[in-house]
């Protein structure tokens, strides 16, 4: 007797039988990771030439970077003067952990690269035209975030490289008008960077930054699920390379009737 | 497909199976629009891809360590003064143009720009011959950033003065 | 003209008119946070007596410790040499960081108190049976990780209140046989409670448990959401005060048909 | 409920409306299984009890502050030395038995039992009429366990020996 058929089984998976491919569908949406993606996708978007993957790897380098991230920290106190101390000793003491660091490191210059990549062939898809528009700009914010997180992590080595980055970094702040000044005072915590500084960069790299983060992407995703299943509704909003040739994608997206699929 | 009892066919019973082509229609060829299950179609396509990258990263933590320089010192300014690479094209752009322009009024009209992208653009087409305007802006601007980011990651030396890569080395990860 | 009859409103809220109960299911699926919910309830869970509203409590008490303890993050170093002086820092000097202490930890002790109320009532209710086994082992975890929760926060204040709480929690699992001892020392980081035991409380406490809490928390809100829409297809199902009596509730659950609703 | 043009009811020309009650049928009573929207009904409920409790803890952080003792110190054991209030019960348990009886056992029992309740009473009943025995049982476990946990928390003092609250206060929150 297989586990699923029990009744622990039944509890877990509620789909006991994958028979056929209505069995299949129905499994799908009892399964919570699964049910991030649609029943169905066009058979276009299997190819490697239609996304690149790039926001499959832009996804795995994130989870790669938060398993690395908490291993690290359990190593590592934001203060000057035990942070670089610490990273010394992640480096030749603690198990795997110059291992984990080369990982995380990687992953995140990894991770700009594939994001950057990932907006650009969006855009030459013309996946950001309606009704994906409110999509596309939720993935510019994913972008600075990115890039927010990985300055910010740049800091907490504490080392001669991350401690004139974050200067130069931080230093252009000034020339903003009016709030610059101020604004720069508030991320660095006084004049130059130090001790203020470097507890600030933690949370918001540890903390703050991966929640807001987190947040978008769960947007992100969801819509890219709906946007997925209201293509299949209207042919017309396909995004096939013929797509809005015809006419009829131009009506305003939103009736009361997309939302009908889930 | 149909969850129908195979042994009966539209209302006949099925007596055998014979290999081979069906004596009538013709195999219907998948089109591209066609919709498939994405379990299993995209998902193992995925769950491929995922591994894919993480072994990459693997392997790249074993081969290359990451940097880390002597420790933090306020009094010592290294030369050249570098931001990480992805801001090396602001910074680049820095060292031509007032800071206002290149520290603010750059950035800030990227980034509008690009949240605007979708509502200025209302073109419906999706074919590159359809929409020669906006691929021309956004590839020149891409060109423009990626070689200002190469040239202040790469090209860059003492007191922010030329240097080829190939003599000194100035590129920090 | 409204903002959500722009095309930038259009874009971000998808449905223009609400004037139908339809419009309004339809918009109810373009709205990411309603979308955790479901779209319809039996009339008898809107009373206060059917759930005490517990498990609303539970998530706005968590929403709350999350807000009150990302801002408390930012003026504390987990070293026991700045700990308790951070404290005193944040009680004195921060701006409200006595107030928004005080939140934190009163919302914590209040949140143990919920989620085990949370679950006494959903047991008295009968709302672990099938087919929502699942769900309640999930909520068992839930229950652990909030207890866990609070008390790898108990000990980051670095005061004698803390130490000698923690002391003897953390002594209990000596008499774990065989493992319990390296269970001990793993989680204390040594003989007695110091500054590895801060480091790695403090990990805990603000990055590992926080993110196996919300992935489970997700998973059941998932699983309410499902359950609620299974009840409406099968009426048999319900929850009600005559649930079960008429018998085909035994039937096993997970057949095909369950996942149409979404 | 319907979206029908109003100005037409079942085919024929509505011609005006008068106040009053429905010339035939009874006016339909909600019924505790109808099913409502969840927007309004539900998510206004959430939305009042969430700024309930919200003002709930805010009010409890202006009146009552967090404690602070004096900095921890390895070598000054307090007397009682007391766990967090929810784990009292299992503190005051050790007080009696044997610690693989009271810290391992017991609490081990506990987990286990609570995840596997709906594998083990397959009644389907909800009436707790129809199900006596896993209410009695539960209600013991709970009504046992508070107990404990209030014994623990304020009625013990050194020693962990027995103490009024109302003559000397131990607790701490």
């Amino acid at each position: 007797m297989k586990l699923r058929e029990t009744n622990v089984g039944r509890s877990i998976f509620r789909s006991p039988d994958r028979k056929t491919e209505r069995d299949r569908a129905a499994g799908h949406w009892s399964s919570f990771l699964l049910h991030i993606y649609p029943v169905k996708v066009r058979r276009e978007e299997l190819h490697f030439r239609y996304s690149w993957y790039l926001g499959v790897a832009s996804t795995v380098l994130l989870a790669s970077l938060v398993v690395s991230g908490v291993y690290l920290m359990f190593f590592y106190v934001p203060s000057p003067t035990t942070a670089y101390g610490d990273m010394q000793t992640i480096q030749t003491e603690v198990a795997f952990g110059q291992f984990i660091r080369n990982v995380h490191r990687w992953s995140a210059h990894l991770m700009v690269i594939t994001v950057a990549a990932h907006m650009a062939r969006v855009f030459y898809r013309g996946a950001y035209k309606p009704p994906r528009e409110f999509n596309w700009v939720i993935g510019v914010f994913l972008l600075i975030l990115t890039l927010l997180l990985s300055f910010t992590g740049y800091l907490l080595p504490w080392d001669q490289l991350a401690y004139w980055a974050v200067t130069v970094g931080t230093s252009m702040a000034d020339f903003v008008p009016f709030i610059g000044g101020s604004a720069r005072e508030v991320l660095v915590g006084g004049d130059q960077v130090g001790a203020a500084t470097l507890i600030r960069f933690y949370v918001l790299h540890v903390a703050l930054l991966p929640l807001i983060m987190v947040a978008f992407l769960l947007v992100h995703l969801w819509r890219w699920r709906k946007d997925a299943m209201l293509d299949q509704e209207r042919p017309g909003m396909g995004l096939g390379p013929h797509a809005g040739e015809e006419g009829g994608v131009g009506a305003p997206p939103g009736s009361g009737k997309q939302g009908g699929g889930e | 497909m149909s969850d129908t009892d195979p042994r009966e066919v539209e209302g006949k019973r099925l007596l055998g199976i014979v290999p081979g082509q069906p004596a009538t229609g013709e195999r219907k060829v998948p089109e591209e629009q066609d919709l498939v299950t994405v379990w299993p179609h995209l998902l193992v396509r995925h769950a491929v891809v995922g591994v894919a990258v993480l072994l990459f990263v693997l392997i790249l933590g074993i081969l290359f360590d990451a940097p880390l320089r002597e420790v933090a010192n306020p009094f010592e300014t290294p030369n050249p003064e570098k931001a990480p690479w992805y801001f090396a094209a602001l910074q680049e752009l820095l060292s031509h143009f007032h800071p206002l322009v290149a520290g603010v009024l750059v950035p800030g009209a990227v980034i509008v720009g690009m949240i605007a992208l979708p509502y200025i653009d209302r073109n419906p087409a999706a074919r590159p011959a359809l929409r020669k305007v906006a691929v021309v802006v956004f590839t020149s601007f891409l060109v423009v950033w990626i070689l200002l980011t190469l040239i202040g990651f790469a090209f860059r030396g003492e007191n922010w003065g030329w240097v080829w890569p190939w003599d000194e080395w100035h590129g920090e990860l």
